[in-house]
């Protein structure tokens, strides 16, 4: 059994079953759930097999060219510590949104959700595993128009324009990117990011394709002041839809992004750092605030992910001197704000279904009336909040640390307003959940599957706090940090 | 295996596990969840017994987990840490019985007990923190868990008294968080050791010390109630009596003193702290502290009210008798950790039975209720005589080393402080007792529930009774080796005299 | 304090003043000029990948390079693309289908045209399949013309039967990225690598790739024409 | 060889021509055709640029394009749609602003 496990191309497995599962669901949507249900779990299972794979092979690598021919004629797919993060991340959101759908979508909308769903996830595992800027491109468009159509699926007005605008911002993103790859490929003949590295220099093209690709990426990450389409989309798609967009799609770019960065574009320029990590802060400080102001659930948490964005970007700065802890800090921030705010999304998902609204002022004693949902929330705002013990500290002590190594008291000082205004939105919410409403609602029923399936992914970001040595080793991001991201 | 290696770990779990089974338990399961309470209470404090006797023997008791690759989970059970482990320990079970009683039939038990238990867990994590990383962990989760309890009732007013709570606590929090960090990347290490880990730090790094100490001090000032932090104390009166009892004796208010204990000894260290002149500031502002709650107590006419403002002045004495350098005023100090908690937790005790059995909130409703309810405000009285510091009781030997220690440390003013401090303390609780025992009563109470021929439920009366018995004893025998006197001298020598 | 987002270009349903819009012209000019002197300093030649490809041509199984790099160096991008082809489908039945499409009684002169022009489309799209081994054509080409022969026959008032519309459409619309899957599954299993193809089972592969490919694009496009899903056509 | 850079940098042209068109109108039709016409550039100045290998234009960049071109029919044909059905449930074609609700 060993043997036909480290045997099994896992790596492949994400990609192709995905695909293959959300065609059939597609074409039988009777088999649609169990479908469903099945691949998360495998996908588990292959995740933790194409780990064990990296961990096996020297230099902590993984590569198979597509095709036989190998980059640059074609295309490698490639897998690192950075890559195993985010699909470990993909896999366990990917199972607890997956059991949340099963209660959450009723018939019609079912059959709609699930093929979209399989071939969104395929086309994270996709993106995560490529190596080649071309192939990133398609599953970027894949990625984007799942999450689009799933955002609109709600069909109510407020989802629908929403969707639009992340339509239109996605598409954008896009094009800028491809521009930019095109800008690459013309200067240097490939598109693959190993044989980029190598020729890469600080050319005006060079600085032309960083400037495109940079944009477009920040666009679609929600990076501020280009988070304009954030709010209105994840607060307006189905719970489950929003939990994966805050969680895992915008990370899918942050992702592509932190791999150029480490591979192409860290060495062209400090100044750049510099300016992300500034935006970093921006994003940090006002999406916080926003979200302060929010009366509405949903918005707040949409706000809050607008917030937590900031936080990766503050690395930009800090990796220069201290590599190893900020990028530990980066996978750990990531890891927990991906668990805890689809916790959070979900849990607004249970509220919204049984008071019929998200007004945080009339929660209506749901700490009592739906305690495990109370308590997902709860659990998933320590880690949001970076209180100890939770996911979310350990990723905040790194940084802090990082950050007082080289005496950046500005990001210091920004981290530390961050988790103060954090504090202040998330028991703006937990404050109301024990008061009584001033007009009472007569309460729906909220299946079991959506509490547990929320408290499962809060309860994972704080169990994510004692878990740091075995985590980070698993992650190894130490190696992405020394050798740059690209094993060669 | 080792044991010696899981107890302080299981200490720390015969809490922790009760409370979590406690949430999972339907509201109705009465029985099942008053067992837990009491067998995990029970459980602790056979394990604390089997450690302080160990410590007493220079035996070592110490968990560690890992939590960062450079950074461990330490519990380590120390003769200062058992000091207050005992003390909180040997409360929450008193508590815990006074709780059951004083929430017969009221709605959401199971919450309350299950923070409840973790609100203790908390603090004990706080007690055998080993390190600082560790304190810290502890010391949110107290905020975290004591949340749900300030706003249990769930009204506006609760909900804007755990807001004022947070506030406070939060960005007390976040002032430790920075305070913490920034000290481990100066040191490099965060364990706590006597007479501290910083000395050897060259002098280049003093004005970031004297910052990180201001840092530290500030944050759990937020806790320990030190003016100007201890807004939120007074209104987080609106939660359940038994709730304050704990606030203010076994859980917040002493985590926050204990810390700055704890920081002051074994993360500066006594000499190094003096050498960088930050004690005499903080022993200046505890002595203001101590002055200024009395004196707003005078003016209290809510009992709740009167006795908070009397905590923050009282706790503030444990940090005078740090500040103060000198041997005999650190017994003063420490031994006032375990005093005061038994007065004042007498005290709330007893409020919350006038509460409960007359509806008396009021000082001014209080005529007489010494002929309705004796034995309530018998043990009223030794509490409020304890707290004047009136020989034989325990509060009158903490003013005494106090004293003693401040004179030796040849700082006199602090003489005045106590003096003062003493008067103000007469003038409030003194009228509460003339009321009490020489009024006539009104010839009708506000309520007056009947509970047979006793004066109130066997749950309630207990409890304080027997608190108020401790506050005595632990006065009269105050020479036994194991007294709290006798142990706080242990850690006096420890701190000072070892090589 | 309002997020400026919502007075973002994209919220804002009048046009901006202006002086925005002369302001946001500059900028974009400024951006076009940029880019411009990016490009320009590129140099006047370069081979690119050309001569990889020529170098690996005849491995391929088909001689136009376009075709070759499409279905076999850079065959897995077709693959997702494909996915991205039927997942815009899915989308636009997920929202319900768009208003509905209005019939006009078709003229004599469209009707005959479809007639006589759809059998011609089809028949054209099946030689572009057939040419693209070795000159300009493919799936893409095919799958296009195939789509307008469908768009044609819509207008001109054509309905396929109601029994087709649920399994067997479905099933046409996912040959085309089911075949690659499926091809994709083979060459892992037989070469160990994905999409491999045998030399000597190149082209034959690449054309059964191809044809699927066509089919299921054409379909797709003629699909999305008519926008909602066709039952809930038929419902209304 | 020049007119290899000024089809591209008409490409470059079309794509701010777009990317302005896409700012300033606030119809979905036209801001939906302001990305094709942006598309189209990007896609011209890709292949114009693959000309440069000689008479043999570099074959991968028009493989490229051919994919990508289908990824934008699919994209503008959910654009479309979705912009019929918002403007079926809203009664416009522009997006909402926020600032009324």
């Amino acid at each position: 059994m060993p043997e036909a496990f480290s045997q099994t191309p896992w790596a492949l497995v994400l990609i192709l079953l995905p695909l293959a599962t959300g065609m059939i669901s597609f074409l039988w949507p009777r088999l649609a759930i169990s479908l469903g249900l099945v691949t998360a779990a495998i996908l588990i299972l292959a995740v933790v097999g194409l780990g064990w794979q990296i961990h096996s092979l020297d230099g902590g690598v993984y590569h198979h060219a597509v095709g036989g021919w190998g980059a640059p004629l074609g295309i490698d797919l490639y897998a690192d510590g950075l890559s195993l993060l985010m699909l470990t991340t993909t896999a366990l959101v990917g199972m607890g949104v997956s059991i949340y759908s099963v209660a959450y979508f009723e018939h019609e909308q079912a059959l709609r959700f699930w093929p979209i769903w399989l071939l969104l996830l395929a086309a994270l595992n996709a993106l995560f595993l490529s190596a080649d800027i071309f192939n990133l491109y398609v599953t970027l468009e894949l990625l984007g128009l799942a999450a689009v159509t799933l955002t609109a699926l709600a069909g109510s007005k407020a989802a629908l324009d929403g969707a639009m605008r992340y339509l239109l911002a996605t598409l954008l993103g896009s094009l800028c990117y491809l521009l930019g790859v095109e800008l690459l490929y013309h200067s240097y003949g490939t598109v693959d990011i190993a044989t980029l590295a190598e020729r890469v220099a600080a050319t005006p093209v060079v600085w032309a394709a960083l400037g495109l690709m940079g944009a477009g990426l920040i666009l679609k990450t929600a990076l501020f002041p280009l988070h304009f389409w954030l709010p209105p989309a994840h607060s307006s798609a189905p719970a489950p839809v929003s939990a994966v967009l805050s969680a895992l799609v915008i990370k899918a770019t942050f992702y592509i992004l932190l791999r150029l960065w480490l591979t192409l574009f860290n060495p062209l320029n400090e100044s750049v750092a510099t300016l992300l990590g500034l935006l970093g802060a921006a994003a940090v400080l006002w999406g916080s605030l926003q979200a302060l102001r929010q009366t509405r659930l949903k918005l707040l948490i949409a706000y809050s992910t607008v917030a937590q964005i900031g936080y990766l970007f503050l690395a930009f700065p800090l990796a220069a001197v201290a590599a190893l802890s900020t990028w530990n800090a980066v996978a750990y921030l990531a890891l927990s704000h991906a668990l805890a705010k689809a916790a959070m999304f979900l849990s607004a998902g249970n509220l919204l279904r049984f008071g019929g609204h998200d007004r945080i002022a009339d929660l209506d004693r749901v700490v009592q009336r739906l305690p495990v949902t109370a308590m997902a929330f709860a659990l998933a705002g320590v880690s949001i909040m970076g209180l100890p013990p939770s996911g979310g500290f350990i990723g905040k002590w790194l940084l802090l640390e990082a950050a007082l190594e080289q005496n950046r008291w500005d990001l210091v000082l920004v981290m530390l307003l961050g988790g103060l205004l954090a504090a202040g939105y998330v028991f703006k919410v937990l404050g109301h959940s024990f008061t009584e409403a001033p007009v009472m609602h007569e309460a729906g029923t909220v299946p079991k599957a959506m509490e547990w399936a929320a408290l499962l992914l809060a309860v994972a970001a704080v169990v994510l706090g004692f878990l740091t040595v075995p985590v980070l080793a698993w992650f190894g991001l130490g190696d992405v940090a020394g050798i740059g991201g690209v094993g060669s | 295996m080792n044991w010696d290696e899981w107890i302080p770990l299981l200490v720390v779990a015969s809490s922790l596990v009760p409370g979590l089974i406690i949430f999972a338990l339907a509201e109705e399961r009465v029985r099942l969840r008053t067992a837990l309470n009491l067998l995990g209470a029970i459980v602790k404090l056979g394990l604390v017994g089997v450690m302080v006797w160990g410590v007493y023997r220079e035996h070592i008791y110490e968990t560690r987990l890992v939590l960062l690759p450079s950074l461990e989970l330490v519990l380590r059970a120390g003769p200062l840490s058992l000091l207050f482990v005992t003390l909180s320990t040997a409360l929450w079970l008193v508590t815990t019985i006074y709780a059951i009683g004083y929430l017969e039939g009221a709605p959401h038990r199971s919450r309350f007990f299950g923070f409840f238990s973790l609100c203790v867990t908390a603090t004990v994590g706080v007690a055998l923190s080993g390190n600082l990383i560790t304190f810290l962990l502890f010391y949110e989760l107290l905020t975290l868990s004591t949340y749900p309890l300030v706003v249990h009732r769930g009204t506006e007013a609760a909900r804007r008294a755990g807001q004022t709570y947070l506030i406070y606590t939060v960005c007390g929090g976040a002032l430790l968080l920075l305070g913490t960090v920034w000290l481990y990347s100066l040191a490099g290490t965060l364990e706590f050791i006597p007479r501290g880990f910083v000395n050897d730090l060259g002098p280049e790094h003093d004005s970031a010390l004297i910052m990180i100490f201001i840092l530290l001090i500030a944050g759990l000032g937020v806790k320990a109630a030190l003016f100007p932090l201890h807004g939120w104390l007074p209104q987080a009166m609106v939660a359940p009596a038994p709730v304050s009892a704990l606030l203010h004796a076994v859980a917040v208010v002493k985590a926050g003193a204990f810390g700055i204990v704890r920081v002051v000894y074994d993360v500066f260290g006594i000499g190094t702290a003096a050498a960088l002149g930050v004690t005499m500031p903080l022993a200046w502002l505890a002595a203001f502290t101590i002055i200024y709650g009395s004196v707003r107590a005078l003016f209290q006419d809510d009992l709740k009210r009167r006795l908070a403002f009397s905590t923050i002045s009282q706790v503030a004495y444990i940090i005078l008798g740090v500040a103060i350098v000198g041997p005999i005023s650190t017994i003063g100090g420490v031994v006032h950790l375990v005093h005061q908690g038994l007065m004042k937790i007498t005290l709330f005790f007893c409020a919350g039975n006038l509460a409960e059995t007359l509806e008396i909130h009021k000082v001014s409703e209080m005529n007489g209720v010494g002929r309705r309810m004796p034995w309530t405000m018998a043990a009223f009285t030794i509490g409020a005589f304890g707290m004047i510091g009136a020989p034989p009781i325990a509060g009158f030997i903490s003013k005494w080393y106090l004293g003693v220690g401040a004179l030796e440390a040849g700082q006199s003013w602090v003489i005045l402080v106590l003096v003062g401090s003493s008067l103000l303390n007469a003038m409030y609780f003194l009228p509460i007792l003339h009321r009490a025992w020489f009024r006539e009563p009104p010839d009708q109470w506000p309520a007056d529930h009947q509970f047979g021929r006793k004066e109130t439920a066997w749950a309630l009366l207990l409890p304080p009774v027997a608190t108020a018995v401790f506050a005595l004893g632990v006065g009269l025998f105050a020479s036994l080796a194991f007294s709290p006197l006798g142990w706080a001298k242990l850690i006096a020598a420890r701190e000072f005299y070892q090589p | 304090m309002r997020d400026p987002s919502e007075q973002a270009i994209n919220n804002n349903p009048a046009q901006p003043a202006p002086l925005v819009r002369v302001i946001i012209a500059l900028l974009v000019t400024g951006l076009g000029v940029g880019l411009a002197y990016a490009i320009l300093s590129l140099p006047s030649n370069a081979v690119g990948l050309s001569q990889a490809v020529n170098l690996h041509l005849e491995q391929s199984g088909v001689t136009n390079p376009v075709t070759a790099v499409l279905l076999n160096f850079r065959g897995y991008d077709t693959l997702l693309e494909m996915v991205v082809l039927l997942l815009a489908l899915l989308g636009v039945w997920a929202l319900g289908g768009a208003a509905q499409f209005h019939e006009h009684a078709p003229g004599p002169v469209l009707d005959t045209l479809a007639r006589l022009l759809a059998p011609l489309l089809i028949l054209v799209a099946a030689y572009l399949l057939w040419v693209g081994a070795h000159a300009p054509g493919g799936a893409f080409q095919a799958g296009s013309v195939l789509g307008a022969a469908g768009v044609l026959l819509l207008l001109s008032g054509w309905r396929p039967r109601i029994a087709l519309m649920a399994l067997p459409l479905r099933l046409v619309l996912i040959i085309g990225p089911m075949t690659f899957v499926a091809m994709a599954l083979l060459t892992l299993l037989s070469e160990g690598q994905l999409l491999t193809y045998p030399v000597n089972y190149a082209g034959v592969l690449i054309l059964v790739l191809e044809a699927a490919a066509t089919l299921s694009i054409g379909v797709t496009l003629a699909a999305l024409f008519v926008g909602g899903h066709p039952q809930d056509e038929q419902s209304r | 060889m020049s007119s290899v850079f000024a089809y591209a940098l008409i490409g470059v042209g079309l794509f701010t021509l777009g990317l302005y068109a896409l700012i300033v109108h606030a119809h979905l039709l036209r801001k939906i055709l302001a990305l094709n016409v942006m598309g189209s550039g990007v896609f011209m100045t890709l292949v114009a640029l693959a000309k440069r290998s000689g008479d043999v234009p570099d074959p991968v960049p028009h493989a490229m394009v051919i994919t990508g071109i289908v990824v934008a029919v699919s994209a503008t044909a959910l654009a479309l749609t979705l912009m019929l059905k918002l403007s079926a449930v809203s009664g416009r074609a522009t997006l909402a602003d926020d600032r009324q609700d």
